[in-house]
């Protein structure tokens, strides 16, 4: 399988993505520049977290104009997998490959630390390695991560069970719904909030992302997913 | 050339956290008086004549400039300069 | 535009007198340097050439007392930043800025533009920036002045730093009164590199292009200094502002790209350095300077984002996120070309030439005609009147005092002491683990990151201790190196070098000077017992508030190397019942 | 009740980076006819009639909403509501 990040002006967790990837998990992947405008040869597609175009206007809003965004779409719309963490699911949200959007925190701050989550639904690529209700801990560092989406949609999501992970214990941006992560109605689109990358090594004192990898890495869910 | 605003604000569900802030700043700072402060941006877009003026500001606006799950917009045409 | 004064106006109106350049000064230069009058623009380049925050001229003698010397420096005091040798063919890189004045004036932009400078550095050095650290001081918590410049300075720094995707890692923040008036800004920054990409700032090879590259230039932070005791009502009628305001997306653009010009195209490229304090002028007559060359310049190309700038504005504007390179001849379209895949600007704004003369021409005019090295090396060191503080001399006998206290009552007081007291509220600001490689963030004694494929780690540390370098300026002096050494070896860590940054008041009131020697002596001392060279830093001096100056205040950054990095001991309480040690005397 | 907007913006001569990036992203989406956006907040001030509008604005203004390191400002009432 082979990854691609997805690299625009102002990323900064490019790296972090790609060594997750390639250090940790021995897996492929390769940078992919904002201008290329083909994505094959690529099983998935990872937008990484960052300030791309230092986050002016709206986070993420000026990045999803980028040549690469239009083969991104077709990408998802083929069922492949695109994963976007921070900076990742405000672009997947603003290009319309996600609901909803991602609100300054109730804070107005920015916020870095670890937070409880709960795995709402180990039914996707993503999260199959994880139990189905499992509480695990993860690193958030964002300004801009409060999930809003009208109530129709809110309802939608959960019907669905697009709602990948929840914020448990503290809600730490205001989020509707507690919501961290959601992928799209088909399930091959996730976009959360917190960082997985960050935890995959020990050396760094958490290891609870690295089962995403590995998820989506052993492939195969297809039965699961459709 | 002319000048036009467009101001966008969030849609009156939304909340929003930075206008709460303010207004609770403002009341502690002794202004009873002050009962809400809304907040919102404006974009002052500076177009050539020659564009057809509703179509661009629309389009800009839609596309870019404004997030419709979140936010909405109204716009004023400022100024026509020669 | 205002018609500038003539250079016999200039004699006899003496304006640079405002602009901090003295009457003697002034006649050394007409005098001895050039042998005639110089015009305004001249004047301007030495005034502010010749200020203490370009020229070290007060400071200097004393800084030499620090070693600087060692088997791991591969590049002491004198360029953008500090180099030493950490094996392997890497090298750690760092340096630390203060960035107080503006930071009292516009506490966001002054903060987050201090953390801009000293990025742009370490990487014009060819390193990656890896972590910054801060060193903060405001006044006590009392008044909503100091609440506003404390999260302002707070919201400012970590802003830049995250945005720039560089984890703020460490620092240290406390409060006393005697900061009120003049809160302490310092930001230290450390980068890794290869010693094969190591550059330097210089400007040599006759007809070498000499290439602008970044934002525009406007009429920012032009005479800093003057305008951070500006009357700020007229700053509001006027309706004009000469804040500078960063722009951490353009320096990122800028840091990348000027990375993949200094690692992959080392052959195009003959110097780099940022545009920081007095911007234009003194980066481009630093350059030439250290090489011994000449240099002209084209103040018509200099990219502008105000009509009207007069030679004098565009070389002394402080607009950020700017840096200048020396390019060989025949390799200007390829720069140009790799600047501009980074949507940023580059332009041939002059050459180097023969001989040593530093020329500007703007309309068609000479603007400036003089050697290049009376901006830098000619200038006149200042011999300052030195004198012990009497409250030193009366304290000579130390007190010994008992007394009957509550230790507990005392232990929770001292907790709620806002220095002692826990400052996640601000660190959890910071992203502190951007690319993944912290393994110790803040709030502990000091900060580790891990060299990717290796086995090893990097600790670093801010410290300094006002109150203690007021009380006794030597020994509080050796007890900042010695509190970030030992915050180091805490750490795992053996110590290898550092920065500082050195704030004081007023320089030329006799006892602030003598503080100023006696706790940089005290520093030297400490550095040489532990063998640790001092390989950069800065110095901030006239920080006072209604001639009430801070306390002496030196900041030490202190890096330390880990050979063989495992999970450390970090400063946590790890089980009831574990025994506690106190070591030492 | 009164409701007055304030309008923030930077004083001319201050760089405005949000601006530019969003002008140059525009110009590039095929938008040529547009030459520049600024960038500006509003504050939409709910005041009791008993208030003294125009020195409480300006006293807000100035305390609060308002960075006169950078930022000039500019008011209007929008309307007056029984
Ligand atoms: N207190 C100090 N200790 C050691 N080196 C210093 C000190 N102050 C300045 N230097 C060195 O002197 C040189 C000039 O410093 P400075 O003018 O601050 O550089 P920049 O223009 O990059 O800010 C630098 O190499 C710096 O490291």
């Amino acid at each position: 399988m082979k990854v691609a990040v997805v690299v625009f002006p102002g990323s900064n967790c490019d790296i972090d993505l790609y060594e997750a990837l390639t250090s940790v998990c021995q897996a492929q992947a390769e940078y992919v520049s904002y201008q290329q405008d083909n994505l094959s040869g690529f099983d998935a597609v990872m937008l990484p977290g960052g300030f791309s175009y230092g986050d002016y206007l709206r986070c993420g809003a000026i990045a999803c104009f980028s040549k690469i965004m239009p083969a991104i779409k077709a990408f998802a719309e083929a069922g492949k997998p695109v994963f976007g963490t921070c900076n990742g699911f405000q672009i997947l949200t603003e290009a319309g490959l996600l609901p909803g959007a991602l609100k300054r925190n109730d804070s107005l701050k920015f916020v870095c630390k670890t937070v409880g989550l709960k795995v709402e639904n180990n039914q996707t690529i993503f999260t199959q390695l994880y139990q189905q209700a499992e509480q695990i801990k993860l690193p958030i560092a964002h300004a801009d991560g409060s999930y809003y989406a009208d109530q129709a949609t809110l309802a939608e999501l959960e019907a669905n069970h697009q709602v990948v992970f929840r914020y448990v214990g503290e809600n730490p941006n205001g989020s509707l719904h507690e919501i961290a992560g959601i992928t799209n109605r088909r399930g091959n689109v996730l976009g959360m909030m917190p960082h997985p990358e960050r935890a995959v090594e020990a050396l760094l004192g958490n290891t609870d992302g690295l089962r995403l990898f590995k998820s989506l890495l052993t492939g195969n869910l297809k039965e699961a997913i459709n | 050339m002319k000048i036009v605003r467009i101001y966008v604000t969030y849609k009156p569900s939304v909340f929003d956290p930075q206008g709460e802030t303010i207004t609770s700043a403002v009341q502690s700072l002794g202004y009873p008086q002050i009962k809400k402060i809304g907040v919102g941006k404006f974009f002052d877009v500076q177009l050539d004549d020659s564009a057809d003026l509703e179509q661009t500001i629309s389009e800009v606006a839609e596309k870019l400039l404004v997030n419709f799950n979140l936010e909405t917009y109204r716009y004023q045409v400022l100024e026509e300069q020669k | 535009m205002v018609t500038e004064m003539t250079p016999e106006e200039i004699k006899i109106k003496k304006p640079y007198l405002n602009w901090g350049l003295s009457e003697k000064e002034y006649n050394y230069i007409c005098q001895k340097l050039l042998k005639r009058l110089p015009n305004y623009t001249e004047t301007g380049l030495f005034a502010v050439m010749w200020s203490e925050h370009c020229s070290y001229k007060m400071s200097k003698a004393l800084l030499r007392k620090f070693p600087s010397q060692g088997v791991r420096v591969l590049q002491g005091p004198g360029e953008g930043a500090g180099i030493l040798d950490i094996g392997d063919n890497q090298a750690v890189v760092f340096k630390a800025e203060s960035h107080n004045h503006p930071s009292a004036v516009e506490p966001y932009q002054g903060a987050a533009t201090g953390v801009g400078g000293i990025i742009r550095d370490i990487f014009s050095m060819g390193a990656r920036p890896i972590a910054l650290l801060d060193s903060l001081h405001f006044g006590e918590i009392n008044r909503p002045r100091i609440k506003y410049l404390i999260n302002e300075v707070v919201a400012g720094i970590g802003d830049y730093g995250n945005c720039m995707g560089i984890p703020t890692v460490g620092g240290e923040i406390t409060f006393d009164s005697c900061y009120a008036g003049n809160p302490l800004v310092n930001a230290m920054c450390v980068g890794l590199m290869d010693q094969n990409d190591m550059q330097k700032g210089r400007a040599q090879g006759i007809g070498n292009a000499v290439i602008y590259v970044g934002a525009k230039t406007g009429r920012d932070g032009i005479h800093g200094a003057t305008f951070a005791s500006a009357d700020f009502a007229d700053e509001r009628e006027t309706q004009r502002s000469a804040v500078q305001v960063g722009d951490p997306f353009m320096e990122k653009l800028l840091m990348e790209a000027c990375l993949e010009l200094t690692h992959q195209h080392q052959d195009w490229l003959v110097g780099i350095q940022d545009m920081g304090a007095a911007g234009l002028v003194s980066s481009s007559c630093e350059m030439a300077s250290k090489a011994q060359s000449g240099m002209e310049l084209q103040l018509d190309l200099v990219p502008q984002r105000e009509p009207n700038m007069s030679a004098y504005e565009i070389m002394l504007s402080e607009s950020q996120e700017r840096m200048l390179l020396c390019v060989k001849t025949g390799f200007e379209e390829e720069v140009k070309q790799l600047f501009k895949d980074y949507g940023l600007e580059a332009v041939v704004i002059g050459r180097v030439t023969s001989g040593h003369q530093y020329i500007l021409w703007q309309h068609g005019q000479k603007v400036t005609d003089i050697p290049v090295s009376s901006l830098t090396e000619d200038v006149l060191e200042e011999q300052v009147p030195e004198k012990q503080p009497q409250r030193i001399q009366t304290a000579q006998e130390p007190i010994t005092w008992l007394a009957q206290f509550d230790v507990e009552h005392v232990f929770y007081q001292m907790l709620q002491q806002p220095t002692i007291a826990s400052k996640k509220m601000f660190t959890q600001t910071y992203d502190s683990q951007v690319r993944t490689n912290t393994v110790v963030g803040p709030g502990s004694d000091a900060a580790v990151l891990r060299i990717r494929r290796t086995k090893k780690g990097l600790a670093m540390t801010t410290d300094g201790n006002g109150r203690l370098v007021y009380l006794d300026p030597e020994v509080g002096g050796k007890l900042a190196v010695l509190e970030a050494a030992a915050n180091l070896v805490a750490s795992g860590a053996e110590p290898l070098g550092i920065t500082d940054c050195l704030n004081y008041g007023d320089p030329h009131d006799p006892e602030i000077y003598w503080e100023l020697h006696h706790s940089i002596k005290g520093m030297a001392a400490a550095c040489r017992a532990l063998k640790i060279p001092v390989i950069s830093g800065n110095v901030s001096l006239y920080n006072e508030n209604n001639h009430q100056a801070i306390y002496p205040t030196p900041m030490v950054g202190m890096v330390g190397l880990i050979q063989n990095l495992q999970p450390r001991a970090t400063i946590a309480l790890k089980n009831a019942g574990d025994q506690v040690y106190l070591i030492g005397t």
